[in-house]
């Protein structure tokens, strides 16, 4: 999990160096502070389950195997990126393919919400037709998304008919420049799920294990057929929307006490502590981290932009324009 | 073969896919045990079971969303919208998810969403709107109208079998209304194909759905003037069938285009313009448009007779381009 | 409240019998058994207060005064009906009008969950205008209807506005045909206000005087400025989704035992025990209603049908095309 | 006078017309601590409160039906959405409730929906559509989309004093990139009024926002080549202003409809109906949409560039009409 959450802040700052490079076509949004649940969450799945990951789930991607180039194809809207430079950022697309065993992943439309009524599909839909039986779907949800009538719709549907599902819903303090508090008037995110009679939790986000923890057994019982829950995790958004926004409505104090609840520093020293790794072992990952990302970006900015010619191709049906699947890499590490 | 109503059409189309591929399955309002509001699914649940024939909240954002995931899946979804009115509610999942999907990832979205448009039944504002040009303008969606049985069945069994989301009106009017041959052998009608109901070569109304009995009539009326009117009946909203339109528009060089939908910004639009900037050397006479008046539907019989397009209107329409 | 009770049923029933003779426009609802939790609940408010009933909420409207005449005049789609035949039953609209005295009503459009948006909108509206202040909004909703995006969105920014609104949520068993558990997978209705953060309680529906209390209770907060609540209705629905319905999908045995629960008998049964009223105070009530009804209806019957000349006036502003205001009437009997 | 940005124009409007009537108030997601996504709403919660520019959450729909309600105690509500594409949330909010009160039941809604549209900033597929003819088929509702900073002060003003819910497109690229004179006194652009932006004899370019740019830029070209294009700027999509239409037609004969929507089901139909109705014997040539591709809006610069019209399309569109 270290070298997951370690993984998906090194690729944010490269993006960063190549967003300053104005390399990145359109806004960056950075997940830091945010590294610790995405990754604890989707490490509480299988390989091949199903993820819908929001802009702020880097670490949902580098868990479940994504390469990081193509990442940096998406970002740098790139002819060899997963949608031939038509769509932002993480919005990328694998489904089952016979034989693969990939896991599934739908990212986001822009439209917040969404993706919840589509993740009850999938998870109804896999086990339909008896798919890796039993598939389990993951989905993030932001704390502003919460309030779409597009999340209510799904949450409720997935829950009448017990689908396979668990939903992250992330509590980092702000949609954009809006507090909670002018989101909802509930004290905790995970109340939300209380409308649709399932299971939820509230979990202390920026501590890994303990979100590993509650995900994986909501991830069983998900799949044993017990039908869809909600785990709610207290976050904090340590960077402005995205990178034009400097955050100043955001109180300095509040940024300082979450500073010192880094989720990727928390671990590292219970690693520590643990005598699991020694800091040396660590420092270790986290270069070998910031090289993986630098080389991935490097190989990314040789793909060429898309060709105009392409532009019309792949609307409907019936033209082989094809796109080009996602490619996904190993852990070094052992993972149980 | 056998004579059956439009809606029995419909009825027979989903069971016949249903017992075809096992990747069929409806999901709605009131489908499963009801069956349908109109009627449409009755029966099917009793044959495919409560998990190929589900009953849904009323939530039609999660009806088309939940299509779109299991479609993903390797689902084939019929979604049914209880009254076409409400497919307002789920026209962002429509147009911004189902119909980008395969654009921008190359993902597929095999789904049907299908259900009950127009009026003449005294529906009301919300129960009667005909929605085709609320998603014209959206690339990636498909959609159908048929105007008989048997093109109900063949329409939809294509619409089921498309690898694209294509929405699929049935006109309530017609439900119980009109009945014709139905071949019992599995067939489709093409998507994005025309069908020309009636020869002429006078002066030519391109329409569909229940307008196209309405053209009938006006043509049968006008043959008796001595004017023979072509009825081209368009069956795909989108794609159009941009040869048929032109052929039968080089053919009498005078054109009405009749559709249920209000006049602004309906469908004609486009047909207008199709003509307007391919077979403008053809033209003898103004394109015409006849539709709906520009406002909500309304509820009282005289007055929702008033706003709909009647025989009268294109008999008279015609007579003028024939003038002209 | 017998009395409002009673007149909503008499109206209903003669509303059966011009449907019989086709001369009800469209489709009839009936709120048989449902009577009362409309009536307690509108019963709740001050006369100039705001409400936003559906269509099976005709206790709302005869409490409110609305004169049964209009609801007549909506069915059989008169030219002197309050939407000149434009609109289908109870679409009925009344806004404040300079001097009027009159109740805000805002009737349902079709599309289920429309009206909580609007109430919030109607309730902070108000709150801004200072118009009657305080103004209170109160809204039903089905139990399918809170299944909808819009009912989600609605409640929430109410909460968050802290909106003097209270919203009846009717667990009247089903939803056309769909059973409350393909609905929602809560025991109770009122659950679904748990995502809000407001105020929420269950009440027998079918008790008026208990839903009086629960509804006084809540209205009171909201004029006092404590914010939104919803309350929960168990009560069922006696008939059919619309005349048209025969209800076969309901077991006989839940309308046996629910019609020995009849809202209006129980509290008949209540007045007569506490000596309020005699039984033959109560049949004198029950004769004047009918015969109001069948007068009301008569009057209705006389207006013509709109003139189809008029079909395209007033889409726009700018045309003086005008719709008739709504006539309301005193109740014979004094109400607090 | 002073020389402002488009979007210093929009705000101008909102803080005169909050300044001069106390009724108008802004709500939607971002408006009032951050100023809105754009920072067209900067500085007006630290002038008029938290009362009168709420911060709502992420909920379009309740956003509009808010709108409307408080519209109905006698507010006068303008609602923001942060990207226009998001209205596709609240469409049936806007198209059932919205647009047929009035109808209905005699009720107005006075509200103005605003929000950025179009493309040209490589937002993707998300957040560069052009939503007009969603709402076209729509009786009861009104669109605008400036083309200037005059008419985006004048036109918002309008729309904000009009008793019918009006939807306001701005065009995203002109925020920043264009600056002209505006008065520092009130004044209104009249609703449903186009305005000739370059008088010209051979070929006549009528379209609206950001293209307004490409069009001027066209005809400049084009009067080199010796051919004198005339321009017309709409301002307002619903009413059109059907006169100032079909007087350039019949002054020029010859027409091209520019819009950024894509081709098909774009409001370019509509147009085209009306001229091929009203103005066929004007007519000398047919009748050609520059529009953009049929596709969603991809977000690469360089497929970005080939799916939107250019100036040289509107030009070689005009030179073939001329030789036509
Ligand atoms: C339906 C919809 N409305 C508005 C937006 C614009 N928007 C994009 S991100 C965002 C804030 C999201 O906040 P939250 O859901 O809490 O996620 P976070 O950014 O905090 O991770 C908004 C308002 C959108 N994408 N979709
Ligand atoms: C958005 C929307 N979808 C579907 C319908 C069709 N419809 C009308 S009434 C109804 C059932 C309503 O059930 P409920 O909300 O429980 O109210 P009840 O009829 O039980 O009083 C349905 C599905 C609708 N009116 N609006
Ligand atoms: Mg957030
Ligand atoms: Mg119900």
């Amino acid at each position: 999990m270290y070298y997951f959450a370690r993984l998906a802040r090194s690729i944010e700052e490269r993006l960063v160096l190549l967003f300053r490079q104005s390399k990145v076509v359109g806004g960056l949004y950075r997940s830091l502070g945010q590294e610790g649940e995405s990754v604890a969450t989707a490490y509480a799945l299988e390989k091949t389950d199903a993820i819908l990951p929001l802009i702020r789930n880097m670490g949902a991607l580098t868990t479940m195997g994504v390469r990081p180039r193509e990442i940096f194809l998406q970002y740098m809207a790139r002819a060899e990126s997963n949608s031939r430079g038509r769509d932002l950022n993480i919005h990328i697309v694998n489904l089952p393919r016979e034989g693969a065993q990939a896991p599934v992943i739908v990212g986001p439309i822009s439209m917040l919400g969404d993706s919840i009524p589509v993740a009850a599909g999938i998870a109804m839909g896999a086990r339909m037709r008896s798919i890796r039986k039993p598939l389990v779907a993951m989905a993030w949800i932001g704390d502003g998304a919460t309030s779409t009538g597009a999340f209510h719709e799904g949450m409720n549907f997935a829950a009448v008919q017990k689908a396979p599902l668990v939903v992250i819903a992330e509590d980092n303090k702000y949609a954009y420049s809006t507090p909670i508090a002018k989101q909802m008037a509930i004290a905790r995110i995970d109340e939300r799920a209380a409308a649709y009679g399932i299971p939820h939790e509230m979990v202390d986000g920026n501590d890994m294990l303990a979100v590993y923890d509650v995900a994986k057994r909501m991830v069983d019982r998900a799949r044993a057929g017990e039908g869809a829950s909600l785990v709610g995790v207290d976050t904090m958004r340590m960077q402005g929307h995205a990178q034009h926004d400097d955050a100043r409505y955001v109180p300095k104090a509040m940024l300082d006490e979450w500073s010192r609840k880094d989720p990727i520093t928390r671990f590292r020293d219970w690693l520590v502590e643990r005598a699991v790794g020694t800091p040396q072992d660590l420092d270790d990952i986290d270069d070998m981290c910031k090289t993986y990302a630098a080389e991935e970006a490097g190989l990314a900015e040789e793909s060429p932009m898309p060709d105009p010619a392409t532009v019309s191709r792949g609307v409907y049906a019936g033209d082989d324009f094809a796109q080009p699947a996602i490619e996904f890499v190993k852990s070094p590490f052992s993972t149980p | 073969m056998a004579v059956i109503t439009y809606l029995e059409a419909i009825r027979q189309a989903l069971f016949d896919e249903m017992a075809r591929d096992e990747r069929v399955f409806v999901l709605g309002e009131d489908v499963g045990v009801y069956g349908g509001a109109f009627k449409v699914t009755e029966g099917l649940q009793a044959r495919f079971g409560e998990g190929r024939v589900i009953d849904t909240p009323i939530s039609e954002t999660a009806i088309v969303g939940a299509a779109i995931g299991a479609s993903y899946m390797g689902m084939r979804p019929v979604a049914e919208v209880q009254f076409i009115d409400f497919i307002a509610c789920c026209f962002d999942m429509l147009t911004n998810f189902a119909a980008t999907s395969r654009y921008r990832n190359g993902a597929a979205v095999p789904i049907v969403v299908r259900g009950p448009c127009g009026g003449g039944v005294s529906g009301g504002p919300f129960h009667s709107r005909n929605p085709e040009s609320f998603f014209l303008n959206t690339p990636g969606l498909k959609m159908v109208e048929p105007s008989t049985a048997y093109d109900a069945k063949g329409l939809l069994k294509a619409a089921i079998r498309d690898d694209d989301p294509v929405l699929y009106f049935e006109h309530k009017y017609l439900y119980r209304r009109i009945k014709d041959d139905v071949p019992d052998e599995d067939y489709v009608v093409p998507l994005g194909k025309a069908i020309v109901r009636r020869e002429g070569t006078d002066v030519s109304i391109v329409t569909f759905g229940a307008m196209v009995h309405t053209a009938l009539d006006a043509a049968a009326q006008l043959a008796e003037a001595g004017v023979q009117a072509e009825v081209v009946d368009l069956r795909s909203l989108a794609p159009l069938d941009r040869d048929a339109i032109l052929e039968t528009v080089s053919k009498t060089s005078r054109v009405i285009l009749l559709h249920e939908a209000t006049r602004t910004g309906g469908i004609g639009g486009e047909l207008a313009a199709i003509i307007a900037e391919e077979a403008f050397g053809y033209l003898d006479a103004p394109v015409t448009r006849v539709a709906s008046l520009d406002t909500p539907v309304p509820y009282a019989p005289p007055l929702e007779a008033a706003f709909l397009p009647k025989v009268e209107d294109v008999v008279s329409a015609a007579k003028r381009l024939v003038r002209y």
